[in-house]
């Protein structure tokens, strides 16, 4: 692999960027892998990286149905924090902020991870108990974080409206300096781009459509480009991890649903941070371009559209003109939406199944962007080794019938 | 003042109306009936704007919804609007707009210094840099976003409104160019209910810059019968400058309409823009089709424009963007530019047409009027800088890939181009059609409809005006026989057209230069974001090969034009530069909006206070009156404390608490949730809804219990009444109302259908006064005499009908509070007389009224949780000490009684619920504290729970605390720390959990 | 934007005033303490969350109050049929 | 101590803090585009049964003298009494007699699995009217209400439906006028909102 620098940019220049090296093959599949890779979003691209980079297992294949990062990759709100209540989670999320913090240099691409750090706004007596507990919480989990006020708020964010007279007035928020913002497109260029290098074989516009056993144990997938062997299949198929578990004969207690966002056209730089409302329901920052990305809330409906309910826009809209008055004028863009894969306490599984060789990663619904580095990290550990990593341990489907569910949904407010 | 491209035809512009504005802080002046664009090239205003990325001069290009130069901003203070194109504000008097790019000025600007270091900042630049020294990322970022964005949003509030119009139709039809409007005639006649939406401040669409005739008069007299032909029917909703911009499931369109942005930035009365909820039977797009500017080295000069677009300032707004035009195109449509040119008296250079020989009608028309024809030629280059000078041309090979011949000049200060049409297919496509592309027409197609719709005219690739009407017309009375109306037949005859033979036209999507486009002068296909034919090949040459892919790679079709001009330019080239078919390679997803579309309007009228109800009770305004400091539950206001004079906070709450424990005080209890339940199954559905049992409640008691969600997990708690056989009344929490409701409805009518029960929500009909402490029998027994007040006649937990203050009413002994208490309950007209009456009738005991705050301390003082407070959607009754709740020799598995079997919930170091005292009485743990047992372990500590309520208790005079911690109930007495953020942390005793009168002694007598 | 038809009201009408009640024609288990904590966990979290059609329950929660069932398509949207509860869909595939 | 001496209960109605206000530039009822007049009914009940059952429609009938509206979407009004469809199984009574009355007499006729709820200090019915009627109907509601008076039918004509974020039941009464049944809670919520909503062409509260 050749460096990316701005020296090498510069000689790039002096040939007319004529020569510039691809940023992975297009390979022809093998008759069999190691391990195949069901989905090339950034939780499955950052797998096969980590399987090659840590655990020396190159003969790996990514399948993915479309392009790669196309599909939750390529629509969410990019907001990465990893202030989440609960240990376990808290924990993951950590070891993924962590890697964030390096993952330019590691990939040498530059995934511009902004750390602009997150407000997230209460607005009730009752949102500012749930600040409080979970801030506690990270603050002795090593997380940084704080309670702040209106007052405070008001210096991070100016255009906000901290007025106590608005119909749920800010009364506070938590603030975690390091969360912020990546280049999603980026993050999954660059771990492809990694693997690639290390070997790793990117299978594009290919979908998986069956997964083939013998003896309970897993030996290959079928394709739109027919069967392909493997010792071991890791699905990270996200929305669609339902049908792929099919394939398998598997139920997952998930269920797929239309996330919407929207941007604005672009502005001028107006907000440096990262707000998120749970209570209004809206989520915002500004990306580097200038359009301001905004976050919708999930349809209570199931549905594999990649599209939702205007109704969800205007509620947003409006929490976000509520928020921030002064937006009213700007105008959106675009509006789209991805499909989130959602488990009843909305935290993912991480888990071997009983289909020996057969691996899931999903259910991390409406927020897994910011986990990508360190739900790569810790499935690829899993598949390697077999077993669940340390941290992944609390994250498997057994929960949902010993009931140690890892409720997100019901302490605090979790969205993206 | 004088307009030097100001023609003498004045289009569909008044001269006797002139208009003044301003542009960059100069003054100029326009006509009536002018946009902005139109004004500015009257005024031979050049440069308009900056582009994005190499800070390159920008002229206009077009004249419509896809101009990717013209950005400004409009106005200042509150009401300017950032990022409009000039080609879509019309002119008002005092019009005030800026460049949204460009430092100190568009026309000199230090940032185009950055242009010239273009190459070094290719697609893709920022990933492959500013990573080292990594700390330094958020620097380069700083610097990054300081170049970001067009335009600036106001920093204050909006002063406008907007506001929304749900509406249902037969017929909506999207467009009312010719095609639309025939759709809309017919559509009408069969008397359907029909709207017509455009974009325009007028209808007629394109007609309105043509000169051909129709039926024998002029085009725009044709509109102008058609249109009012449409505006007789009654039936018909005309909707002018409304664009439709989303196109949803099940026929649900919107559409924003500008009210008043044409006569300035504020409105002057009633709603700026309103949104329109459409939801149609069936649909007619007619949106016509944008026209492919041909992509060639230096495109982006100002003074290079669409064909399409010069004839329309000229035939339409009476101006001439220039002197001398050069036309260059790939079909012989463009044609009708030079036409339109030499009519309005300027000079047509010559026409520089890429196929080898054309002859056609309007071809020949040209010829015959003396102008020169280079056939088999391609403009290769623009040459200027700030204005056109000049256009090179050269001899192209056949396929028009190859420059042949000799490169010459042509000394010229306007380029008109036209590669053909792309049909707008935006709309059609929202709804998931996936388009079509068609080698016939060089463009794409509507894909197969998913709705219940149909495209007509230039958008389903129908570029002939005679057979646009036709569809029009046709597919407005088919609409309207689906929708029910008419019998499909059309009713107007079809207007005569004289239709030109064409020739066939070239696809042609990059006029090739004598260099390689990786080193000729940058050849444009997305103007607002600078992607170049260039950049589209690195791409490919790096990789990125999915049109998906290099859209995100390059940022092509990002802009707010949404690549209206770019994609399908730039699609082919990648369709070339993959070796493929533009069929294989398919285009980007056409997403709503198509045009930008206000926040404002979006959010509508739900914002400031209408932003969620706010639900009162029927004392709200005395609280008012008494200062009370409101808290929100849900949709509710609660008053929080009632603060006499100077209080404070926590003074109000101290005295408040005192005076329930000494004397009496009253609470506003109305808002709990109320549900009447009657039916012979009551008693049993009951009991299978909460964890104890009913089916012994006799009429006249009440009994609390606890409803779990079908994980065992506490959802909500109440008490329920048992009114007469097969009658009860149940209570919910305040939030928790609407969900309950919800939730035995769900579970009678899709479970146990066969339990005959009916439920009703009577929240609203009464209102609830509680009284409570010491002295509340004595208020009772002076506003009621017709219910036996003794203790063994109407004890605890029991309820009685009675005659309060003169009113009927239904009397409650249940008590939150561990004191004796009355919760009265009266319809709720007469909800605050009844508040006054017991407020006078206590006034000797001091009686004072209390907010949730003092409420929560008094529970919390007795130990009484708060569902969503004390618990959070992971607590089983028994974490919270409530294994007594929990009927334990019920025969029907009640919701949720399973799960608390699972091996989770049977844990024993589970989470339970216990008090905390602070070593320190005075010291208070804040609310959400976390809990080790050593504050001085390294990080991360091991948390044992949490504090969930927290309080300073004046009854108690020390501070008291519930929460939850591991294994709990097994660590009475051991001391626990809840560290700070400052690293301090606060001892604290666990504790039962209920400090005062244990026994509950008090709410017994 | 979903257009529904209620079989009680008898009316297509917005999904605004409808909400979503989740897979139907899902029985509770007649005796809860006899299942397995799997047999349990399946009965509470696992759904067939298909791409394709789906039997739905709704509730026309500003209208009649009724709950009723919907054949709907997840990956078009399109409503194929609204029936009531108690009753069996007439459309359990793709293009029947 | 009895305090039976005292004077009448004060009744208030839910609407009575608004009454009288104004938006727009119009100052009586006779200019405003939008004239909201509070009706204080009788009362308000709420029946349920099953509609299938012949002896459940009778026994309303003999007690009301107006039958059970069996249609969804409409209404059987006389002078004093009218009944709404809510559901297949539940009606709205709306009656100039008190509703213990009301309920009692029902009460008394009716047998077997049956509810009746009075819920009278719970709702209250604002009659709307004026030019600007169908227009503030557009912007409060999601229901197609045009259709009502594009296609008359015999039936009276009433709906539950979203009434700005609230809900409504909306009664047809004629062109031009309809009235709305909402709860009591939201009565300050629904004036502010069409006070807001019909600010154009004026709206007025009647006092
Ligand atoms: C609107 C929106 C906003 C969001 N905002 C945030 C946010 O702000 N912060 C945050 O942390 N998270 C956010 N998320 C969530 C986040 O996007 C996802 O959790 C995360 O991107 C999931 O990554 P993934 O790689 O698992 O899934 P994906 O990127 O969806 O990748 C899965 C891939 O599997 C492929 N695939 C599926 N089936 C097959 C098959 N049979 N064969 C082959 N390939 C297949 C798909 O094509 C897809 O490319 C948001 C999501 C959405 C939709
Ligand atoms: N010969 C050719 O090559 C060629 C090519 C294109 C067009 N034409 C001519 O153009 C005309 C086409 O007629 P037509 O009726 O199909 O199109 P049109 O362009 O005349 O009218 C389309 C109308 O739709 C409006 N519109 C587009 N999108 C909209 C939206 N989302 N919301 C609201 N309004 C929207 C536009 O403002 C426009 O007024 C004919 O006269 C035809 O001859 C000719
Ligand atoms: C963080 C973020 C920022 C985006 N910014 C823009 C933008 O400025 N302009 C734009 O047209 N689309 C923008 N998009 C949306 C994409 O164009 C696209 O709609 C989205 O990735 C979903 O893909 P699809 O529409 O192809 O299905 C953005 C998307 C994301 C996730
Ligand atoms: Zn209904």
């Amino acid at each position: 692999m050749k460096r990316y620098s701005g020296f090498s940019l510069f000689a790039n220049a002096l040939s007319y960027h004529e020569k510039w090296q691809k940023v992975w093959r297009k390979p022809i599949p093998k008759k069999e892998y190691d391990v195949i890779v069901v989905g090339g979003g950034g939780h499955g691209l950052a797998t096969a990286y980590y399987l090659a980079k840590v655990h020396g297992i190159t003969n790996v294949a990514v399948i993915e149905k479309g392009y790669l990062g196309g599909g939750n990759t390529a629509r969410n709100t990019t907001i990465i924090r990893s202030n989440y209540l609960w240990d376990e989670a808290a924990q993951l999320y950590e070891l993924s902020l962590k890697l964030w913090e390096g993952l330019s240099q590691e990939l040498n691409y530059n995934v511009m991870f902004s750390q602009r750090g997150v407000l997230n706004l209460g607005h009730t007596l009752q949102d500012m108990r749930d600040i409080e507990r979970r801030v506690n919480a990270n603050r002795l989990n090593g997380i940084d974080g704080e309670v702040v006020s209106p007052k405070r708020i008001k210096e991070i964010a100016p255009l906000i409206n901290t007025s106590p007279n608005s119909r749920y007035p800010i009364l506070g928020a938590s603030w975690q300096p390091r969360g912020g913002t990546a280049r999603h497109d980026a993050v999954a260029w660059g771990y492809a781009r990694g693997a690639d290098a290390l070997g790793v074989d990117m299978i594009q516009q290919t979908e998986v459509t069956g997964i083939r056993r013998k003896n309970g144990a897993v030996i290959g997938v079928d394709t739109t480009q027919g069967f392909i062997g493997a010792r071991k299949v890791a699905c990270v198929t996200a929305g669609n991890s339902g049908v792929v578990a099919a394939m398998a004969g598997l139920r997952l207690p998930v269920e797929s649903r239309p996330l919407q966002a929207l941007v604005s056209e672009p502005v001028k730089p107006c907000l440096d941070t990262v707000v998120m409302s749970n209570a209004v329901h809206g989520y915002v920052s500004q990306s580097d371009k200038g359009d301001l990305v905004i976050g919708a809330g999930v349809d209570s409906y199931n549905g594999y559209g990649q599209r939702g309910s205007f109704h969800v826009i205007e509620h947003t809209v409006q929490a976000i003109c509520e928020l921030f008055p002064a937006f009213s004028r700007v105008q959106m863009n675009r509006q789209w939406g991805g499909v989130v894969d959602t488990c009843p306490d909305a935290c993912p599984i991480i888990s071997k199944t009983s289909v020996e060789g057969l691996y899931f990663n999903c259910g991390w619904g409406t927020g897994g962007f910011k986990a990508t580095p360190g739900s790569g990290f810790v499935f690829a550990d899993t598949v390697a080794n077999d077993r669940p990593h340390p941290l992944a341990k609390a994250f498997t489907v057994d929960r949902f019938n010993s009931g140690a569910l890892i409720d997100e949904h019901g302490a605090a407010g979790v969205a993206h | 003042m004088k307009q030097k491209n100001r023609l003498v035809v004045f289009g569909r512009t008044d001269p006797n109306q002139p208009i003044n504005f301003t542009f960059n802080g100069k003054p100029y002046q326009g006509l009536l009936g002018d946009t902005l664009a139109s004004a500015l090239l009257a005024n031979g205003v050049n440069v308009v704007g900056r582009s994005f990325k190499y800070a390159r001069p920008r002229g206009i290009v077009g004249h419509g919804p896809e101009e990717p130069n013209g950005i400004i901003q409009l106005g200042s203070g509150s009401a300017t609007v950032p990022n409009l194109k000039v080609t879509q504000v019309e002119l008002y008097e005092g019009l005030d707009a800026k460049s949204v790019n460009g430092w100190p000025s568009v026309n000199i600007d230090v940032m185009g210094l950055v242009g010239a270091f273009g190459r070094l900042m290719p697609p893709g630049f920022y990933y492959k840099t500013f990573m080292y020294p990594k700390k330094l990322w958020m620097t380069y970022e700083h610097f990054i976003r300081k170049a970001a964005g067009l335009g600036k949003t106001p920093t204050e509030a909006d002063p406008d409104t907007y506001e929304k119009l749900n509406q249902h139709c037969d017929v909506l039809v999207v467009g009312a160019g010719p095609a639309g409007l025939t759709a809309a005639l017919e559509a009408g006649l069969t008397g359907a209910r029909v709207i017509i939406a455009d974009e325009q401040s007028e209808f007629g669409g394109s007609l309105l810059a043509s000169t051909q005739p129709i039926d024998d008069q002029s085009s725009t007299d044709w509109i102008a019968q058609t249109v009012s032909a449409i505006t007789a029917m009654p039936n018909v909703q005309r909707l002018s400058r409304s664009t439709v911009f989303g196109y949803y499931d099940h026929n649900f369109l919107t559409i924003l309409e500008k009210r008043t942005d044409h006569l300035g930035i504020n409105s002057p009365q009633g709603a700026r823009q309103r949104l329109h909820r459409v939801r149609a039977k069936q649909v007619v797009l007619a949106t016509g089709a944008f026209e492919r500017p041909l992509v060639f080295a230096h495109n982006d000069i100002p003074g290079v424009m669409q064909a399409s677009s010069v004839s329309t300032y000229v035939n339409r707004y009476g101006v001439a963007p220039g002197e001398k035009l050069v036309l260059a195109t790939t079909n012989d449509n463009a044609y009708q530019t030079a036409i339109d040119w030499y009519n309005s008296g300027r000079v047509v250079v010559a026409v520089v047409d890429t196929r080898q020989a054309t002859n056609g009608p309007l071809v020949s028309h040209v010829k015959d009027l003396g102008i020169e024809v280079l056939q088999g030629y391609g403009v290769i280059q623009a040459m200027g800088s700030k204005r056109v000078r000049g256009a090179l041309v050269a001899p192209l090979n056949e396929n028009g890939t190859k420059v042949t011949g000799p490169v010459e000049q042509l000394k010229c200060d306007l380029i008109a181009t036209s590669g053909g049409w792309s049909a707008a297919v935006h709309l059609s496509s929202h709804t998931g059609a996936k388009p079509i592309w068609d080698d016939a027409i060089v463009s794409f197609r509507p894909g197969i409809s998913k709705q219940q719709e149909r495209s007509v005219g230039a958008c389903n690739g129908t570029f002939d005006l005679a057979q646009g009407l036709l569809e029009g017309a046709l597919a407005g009375s088919e609409a309207a026989q689906l929708a029910g109306f008419g019998d499909g037949q059309v009713k107007r005859g079809m207007p005569i057209v004289n239709t030109l033979e064409e020739q066939a036209q070239q696809a042609l999507f990059l006029i090739p230069h004598t260099l390689p486009s990786s080193r000729a002068p940058s050849q444009f296909v997305d103007l607002q974001l600078d992607v170049s034919a260039a950049g589209i090949e690195l791409a490919v040459t790096e990789g990125f090969e999915s049109v998906e892919h290099v859209k995100r790679y390059t940022a092509l079709g990002f802009g707010t034009d949404q690549g209206k001009l770019g994609n399908i330019n730039g699609m082919a080239i990648l369709a070339n530069a993959l070796g493929q078919s533009i069929a294989e390679t398919g285009t980007t997803i056409f997403r709503p909006s198509y045009t930008p579309t206000t926040f404002g309007a979006i959010a509508g009228r739900d914002i400031g206070e209408l932003f969620d109800p706010e639900r009162y009770t029927a004392m709200h305004r005395w609280h008012e009156q008494q200062g009370a400091v409101f808290e929100d539950v849900g949709q509710w206001k609660r008053p929080w404390f009632f603060p006499n004079q100077q209080e404070t906070m926590h003074q109000a709450v101290n005295r408040e608490c005192m005076a329930v424990r000494n004397s009496i005080g009253i609470l506003d209890a109305s808002t709990l949730g109320k549900i009447d339940i009657q039916g012979p199954d009551a008693a049993e559905f009951i009991t299978r809804m909460y964890t104890n049992s009913y089916l012994t409640l006799a009429p006249g008691k009440c009994r609390y219990g606890v409803m779990l969600k079908e994980d065992g997990m506490i959802f909500d708690d109440g008490v329920c009444a048992c009114i007469s056989d097969n009658h009860y009344l149940m209570f919910t929490t305040t939030g928790g109302a609407a969900g309950v409701l919800a939730w035995l409805e769900l579970w009678q009518q899709t479970e146990w259908p066969e339990l005959q029960v009916y439920f009703t929500s009577v929240t609203d009909h009464w209102a609830t006064a509680t009284i409570t402490g010491p002295n509340a029998r004595n208020v009772m027994a002076k506003v009621c005499d017709d219910i036996d007040l003794s203790a063994d006649k109407f004890g605890f937990m029991d309820w009685r009908d009675g005659t309060v203050a003169g009113l009927a009413a239904r009397v409650f002994r249940i008590s939150f509070t561990g004191e004796l208490t009355y919760e009265i309950n009266v319809a709720a007209n007469y909800g605050r007389y009844l508040w006054e009456r017991l407020m006078a009738a206590g006034a000797e005991f001091d009686i004072t009224p209390y907010g949730t705050e003092a409420m929560h301390v008094l529970r919390a003082e007795k130990g009484f949780i708060i569902v969503g407070q004390d618990t959070d959607g992971s607590m089983t009754p028994t974490d919270m000490n409530m294994d007594w709740v929990i009927g334990k020799k019920k025969t029907f598995s009640f919701v949720g009684k399973r799960s608390l079997e699972r091996s989770d919930c049977l844990r024993d170091n589970r989470k339970r619920l216990v008090g905390l005292k602070t070593l320190v009485p005075t010291a208070v743990i804040p609310e959400g504290a976390q809990i080790v047992n050593d504050p001085h372990q390294p990080l991360p500590m091991a948390m044992q729970g949490h504090v969930t309520s927290s309080y300073f208790s004046a009854n108690l005079d020390h501070s008291i605390a519930l929460a939850v911690v591991k294994g709990g109930l097994n660590r009475m007495g051991e001391i626990v720390y809840c560290p700070a953020a400052d690293g301090s942390s606060i001892a604290a005793e666990i504790v039962n959990s209920v400090f005062y009168d244990p026994k509950g002694e008090r709410q017994h007598v | 934007m979903l257009l529904i038809y209620c079989p009680h009201c008898l009316e297509s009408r917005e999904e605004e005033e409808f909400s979503y009640g989740g897979e139907a024609h899902i029985a509770r288990p007649l005796d809860p303490e006899n299942l397995s904590d799997e047999q349990w966990g399946d009965y509470l979290f696992f759904r067939k969350n298909p791409r394709g059609i789906h039997h739905e329950m709704w509730y026309h929660a500003t209208g009649c109050r009724r709950y009723f069932n919907v054949t709907r398509n997840t990956l078009t949207y399109e409503i194929l049929e609204s029936y009531l509860v108690g009753t069996e869909p007439q459309i359990t595939e793709v293009g029947v | 101590m009895s305090e039976s001496l005292q004077p009448q209960p004060r009744f208030e109605s839910p609407s009575h803090y608004v009454r009288g206000r104004h938006s727009g530039n119009v100052q009586s009822v006779t200019d405003a585009g939008l004239v909201v007049t509070e009706v204080n009914n009788g009362c308000y009940l709420n029946l349920r049964g099953d509609a299938s059952n012949a002896e459940f429609n009778a026994a309303v009938l003999s007690v009301l003298g107006i039958s059970l509206p069996l249609m969804p979407g409409t209404f059987m009004a006389n002078d004093t009494e009218c009944l709404y469809w809510l559901g297949p199984n539940e009606w709205l009574l709306v009656s100039a007699q008190p509703g213990q009355k009301r309920e009692a007499e029902l009460r008394a006729v009716l047998n077997g699995h049956i509810a009746v709820v009075d819920v009278s200090g719970g709702f209250t019915q604002l009659n709307l009217s004026g030019p600007s009627l169908n227009f503030v109907l557009k912007k409060s509601s999601v229901y197609d209400f045009e259709a009502w008076w594009i296609q008359p039918k015999n039936d009276l004509r009433c709906v539950q439906t979203t009434f700005a974020k609230a809900s409504a039941l909306v009664i047809g009464q004629s062109q031009g006028t309809v009235a709305i049944i909402i709860r009591r809670s939201f009565t300050d919520y629904i004036a502010q909102w069409l006070l807001d909503c019909a600010a154009d062409n004026g709206c007025f509260i009647s006092p």
